[in-house]
């Protein structure tokens, strides 16, 4: 089975941001994202976690996007406008998919 | 006297007490802890429950002049107090401007549940209070944040005021849901409570029990971990302010007209601090500012003040001023 | 006349105006959502209540030849359903045969909600109706599913069934939790029925309300998020449907001898879309149909449409017709 | 006659039918589930209830010796007992030391929702307990976890117990949430209950019943999932070993002079083997120990055997021996 | 420390097919995998969020799955049989683990 | 947009036991990391699912963590201490990002 070369964006970042991000990266077009629940953490402003939590001021979500080695740059740079300002991290990994095609286009066939 | 036996009573409430529960449960580093997805579970029949019940109270006692004045003065009290809240935390403090105008935005706005706590002191009192006040609570709930942005912005912090923040907080969820929930009432009034009675009424304070537990892990676990992070100073602060705007209130209150119920009840919003739309808001716009020193200042100084404290002093106020 | 007063009463319900809030806070675009978890809590007792009153009511009334004839009548009922919604389509829209395959497998299955709001009319006009009609919706829910996959299959698409699939389809959650439960209602009686009354009678209109609020939020959504998936010719069919399938179960609960009651809950029935069971089962054995169309037509069309208006309809008609 | 009467009735309580519910969908491959968040709001819940009737029931009817002696009674008897649990598995299975030291563990602990379906069956019966029953329950979760780590440090196995463990083990969730709302409950009162009792207590068996439907689940996807962890003996073991723990509770309560009410709760304490606490200690302080045998145990095979005939045993025997 | 040279395969799948993934993985040899839990995502399809959901039918899941390089192939494979007529996507990512002798064993002891 | 090379530590830990593990990744100078809640999963001790679970003894969780290549090692180390008696999966993986400041510190300024 041919495998082809991709990168995998991850980006954590704050839960109240992540409308801001989305937009973002659908504009800067993203194959698709997911998003993933986060529980908990630490860094330099000290550890949280969600438990009991009602406001969406205190945690963090994590953004997973698997997209092409050509688009990946333009992604990087709209995650970064984004988590800069703020706490976040994002990070990318070089990756093999299986149908390239599903990442060559822009999110709602625009 | 009468006071202390007030104060001494509300202490030991089912309510307070499960505060305390949580509280010590969190600082004893238990592993207690509610699950988010039921702690917003409650969060929303609270919100739900108190709506309906303010919008039966106006379908029950109509429409008046009192209405519109109360829900001015709200909004004009929201946006003001942050600009008292900063002086006062200029003063108390040293704070960086956007630091203060973070907190500054918290102390204007409100929080439902220490409202909450008080309509509960107030039922036990057997002491009515108007339906409206729910809709005075929802109004104050967003000025705040925008006079914050506005002082850190006249001071070079923050960013600028957008639209899609704008909409993010006039139409968050606890704004939509105690607004909607007490149109819903007044919609239906008194007949349609009937048929919800057995869950909005019956078991409110039996909720707001396990809520306030889940509030009290928040307020210990925030102190817990926060050691260092406030200064004398802003624990200071964390229980002046709220005497400060609780006096503001009670005094509006008394010259708007309100019953002894609503004055108790504007007395707490204006003496009690936002947790829950203002730290996101925050978070957003104000991304400098150190989320720490508002939400442990707010969830764990001001928030457990006024509830073991506060509540037995706006209520003893409300009633020598009003009656 | 007094159609409308009946209609106007509906509209007005708490339960009605806990779906538009959601509805109206979903296309504004606020951030006021239910927990999945809380969303599913909701759901699971909206059953389990439902299901245990079901049982008691045939607890009381004995088993009868009505029971038999009701079951197999819902049987035949939900699997012919998808054949004459299929045909429907193909006049009304130009959806490809996956697509509406799957579509017309959602109408000949049914809505527990739409279900639970119709015996709440019945309560609030204190109109009885039996208990094992719980039984036949949950009868109803999977053959349609099955028909669907054959109609998709005699024309070339979809997969065959698996015997997995039909396990998944049978035992799907909903069903095994209506008749659970009823079957639970049944044994125990009203003896079992008293000790846990003050859980699944009482609370159950507030209960209900939230779950509504939760449906006008996701029915709002998909809307909001669905410009230009529905064709006009769909948005007919979204309101047409209920009103055919309405009629036959109209006709057929009174054939049957069903009470105004039962004949009312089996009109319901029949006007109501699915949108638990029956996505998840397409979602696996009919991957190539679109899922906004199927979702975006039963929750955001047809569940609003039965609420508002197809419910007081429904009775009316079933007052008209069963004396 | 009698107790087959009884075992009959309690057989087909709501509470127990739907524990049969929820285990017979998990053998037959159901999709049914209850998220983990409900199941653990639930569970605060029962615990919230029952810390705060208990302390109620010791403020109504004063402390006395007896509130002591029960105690240490519970406390010495969970300490006590992982030793003859282990001697009788050493006996019965050949499970390692290790393993053999985790199950005992379990075995020593208490569950505290059969404790709670006991005191439905005492309720139903119109038996009266003494509220500090529930103090006893929370003194009997740790102790045993403690003796177990002894017996398997003194075979070699396990790590040495850190203050951390011993930390986590004291203060975990169960005993924090029993013991602060029984203390909640002694505070505020009979006056206090009644604020509360529309949630705290009308529900109960309700909630109870959701509860049970997902312990249901639970021990059902244990059994399937772990065809041959469970050898004969082991399985004889899950059964003897309540009774046996079942007796020695019994003979304490007389002696002790409980009620009957008391003696029948004690017994249930003894008779009950952990499947929270205790695992969670397991997993962290033998994690060489397999935590199928110990769950599928005390989950697939004990609980439910306390809950469809321990119960009515445990009660039978209390009454003949209480009078 | 030594590491070896593994491999890490991320699949995010619609939530109503995972019982048929994991058995395909279990008869492809799969060491182990966890299950994450998704919240929200965009693609193609449109946007989507679990808030609120009851039924199983609008969202999806990720399934992690650490495994030794020879397996790999197998797995995407199984993966792929699975995810192909359905929305879906499947990466994979070399990475070190620490202990090559868990990744080394079929599930299940069998 | 320069990027730089950093590693991505991704633990899969039993649920009991991550308060000791963040812990010891403190002391070995983790940089932060974020906890994400995990559903399900399967390994050789068999399947297991969180839905219903009120017990934390039934579940995992998974530890994100990036970090500079030279930290990795040490915190690989603490990882293994902890999981190393328990059931457990270490990967590492490399990755870039954007802002190697941020992992170049002690979690807690300390
Ligand atoms: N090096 C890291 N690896 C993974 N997650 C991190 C890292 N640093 C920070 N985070 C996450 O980002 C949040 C905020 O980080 P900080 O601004 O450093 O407090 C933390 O609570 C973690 O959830
Ligand atoms: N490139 C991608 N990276 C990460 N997740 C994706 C990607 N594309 C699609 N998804 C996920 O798969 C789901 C369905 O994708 P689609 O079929 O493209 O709508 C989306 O809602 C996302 O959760
Ligand atoms: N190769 C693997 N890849 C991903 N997760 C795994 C792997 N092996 C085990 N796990 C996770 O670790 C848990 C315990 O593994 P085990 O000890 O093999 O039963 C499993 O239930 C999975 O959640
Ligand atoms: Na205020
Ligand atoms: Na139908
Ligand atoms: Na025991």
């Amino acid at each position: 089975m041919r495998t082809h070369a991709a990168k995998r964006i991850e980006i954590i970042i704050e839960a109240p941001l992540l409308r801001r991000l989305t937009r973002l990266l659908d504009e800067a077009g993203a194959p698709g994202y997911t998003v993933l629940p986060v529980l908990a953490g630490s860094g330099v402003s000290g550890p949280w976690t969600r438990d009991g939590q009602v406001s969406a001021a205190g945690g963090m979500c994590t953004v997973i996007m698997v997209t092409t080695p050509e688009k990946a740059e333009a992604l990087m740079q709209a995650a970064f406008e984004i988590v800069e300002p703020h706490i976040g991290i994002v990070s990318m990994t070089d990756c093999e998919v299986l149908r390239p095609e599903l990442f060559d286009r822009s999110a709602g066939e625009s | 006297m009468e006071f202390f036996a007030l104060a001494g009573q509300n202490l030991l409430s089912p309510i307070v007490l499960s505060f305390v529960l949580g509280f010590a449960a969190a600082l004893a580093r238990s592993d207690l802890t509610i699950p988010e997805a039921v702690a917003k579970g409650l969060s929303i029949y609270l919100l739900f429950a108190i709506g309906i019940k303010g919008g039966v109270g106006v379908a029950e006692s109509g429409l008046s002049p009192l209405v519109i004045s109360s829900l001015v003065a709200g909004f004009v009290l929201s946006a003001a107090f942050p600009f008292l809240a900063f002086a006062l935390l200029r003063v108390l403090s040293r704070l960086s401007v956007t630091d203060a105008a973070a907190v500054a935005g918290h102390y204007g706005s409100i929080s439902i549940v220490t409202f909450v706590a008080m309509t509960s002191v107030l039922d036990g009192q057997g002491v009515p209070f108007e339906g409206h006040m729910v809709a005075v609570a929802a109004v104050m709930e967003a000025p705040a944040i925008l006079s914050a942005l506005f002082i850190a912005s006249t001071r070079g912090a923050g960013r600028k005021i957008s639209g899609e923040l704008l909409h993010e907080v006039m139409l968050n969820s606890s704004i939509v849901l105690l607004v909607g929930s007490f149109i819903i009432g007044w919609v239906t009034g008194p007949a349609g409570l009937e048929r919800i009675e057995a869950f909005v009424v019956s078991p409110f304070q039996g909720v707001l029990c396990l809520f306030l537990l889940d509030m009290g892990l928040l307020a210990g676990r925030g102190i817990r971990e926060s050691r260092g992070t406030l200064s004398g100073g802003l624990v200071i602060f964390g229980c002046v302010m709220p005497l400060v705007g609780g006096a503001i209130g009670l005094g509006t209150g008394w010259l708007l007209g309100l019953s002894t119920g609503g004055i108790a009840l504007l007395t707490t919003l204006c003496a009690s601090a936002s947790y829950i739309a203002v730290p996101a808001a925050m978070r957003v716009a104000l991304p400098e500012a150190n989320p720490s020193v508002y939400l442990t200042l707010s969830l764990g100084i001001t928030f457990p003040f006024n509830l073991t404290a506060g509540l037995a002093i706006y209520f003893a106020l409300a009633r020598m001023i009003g009656g």
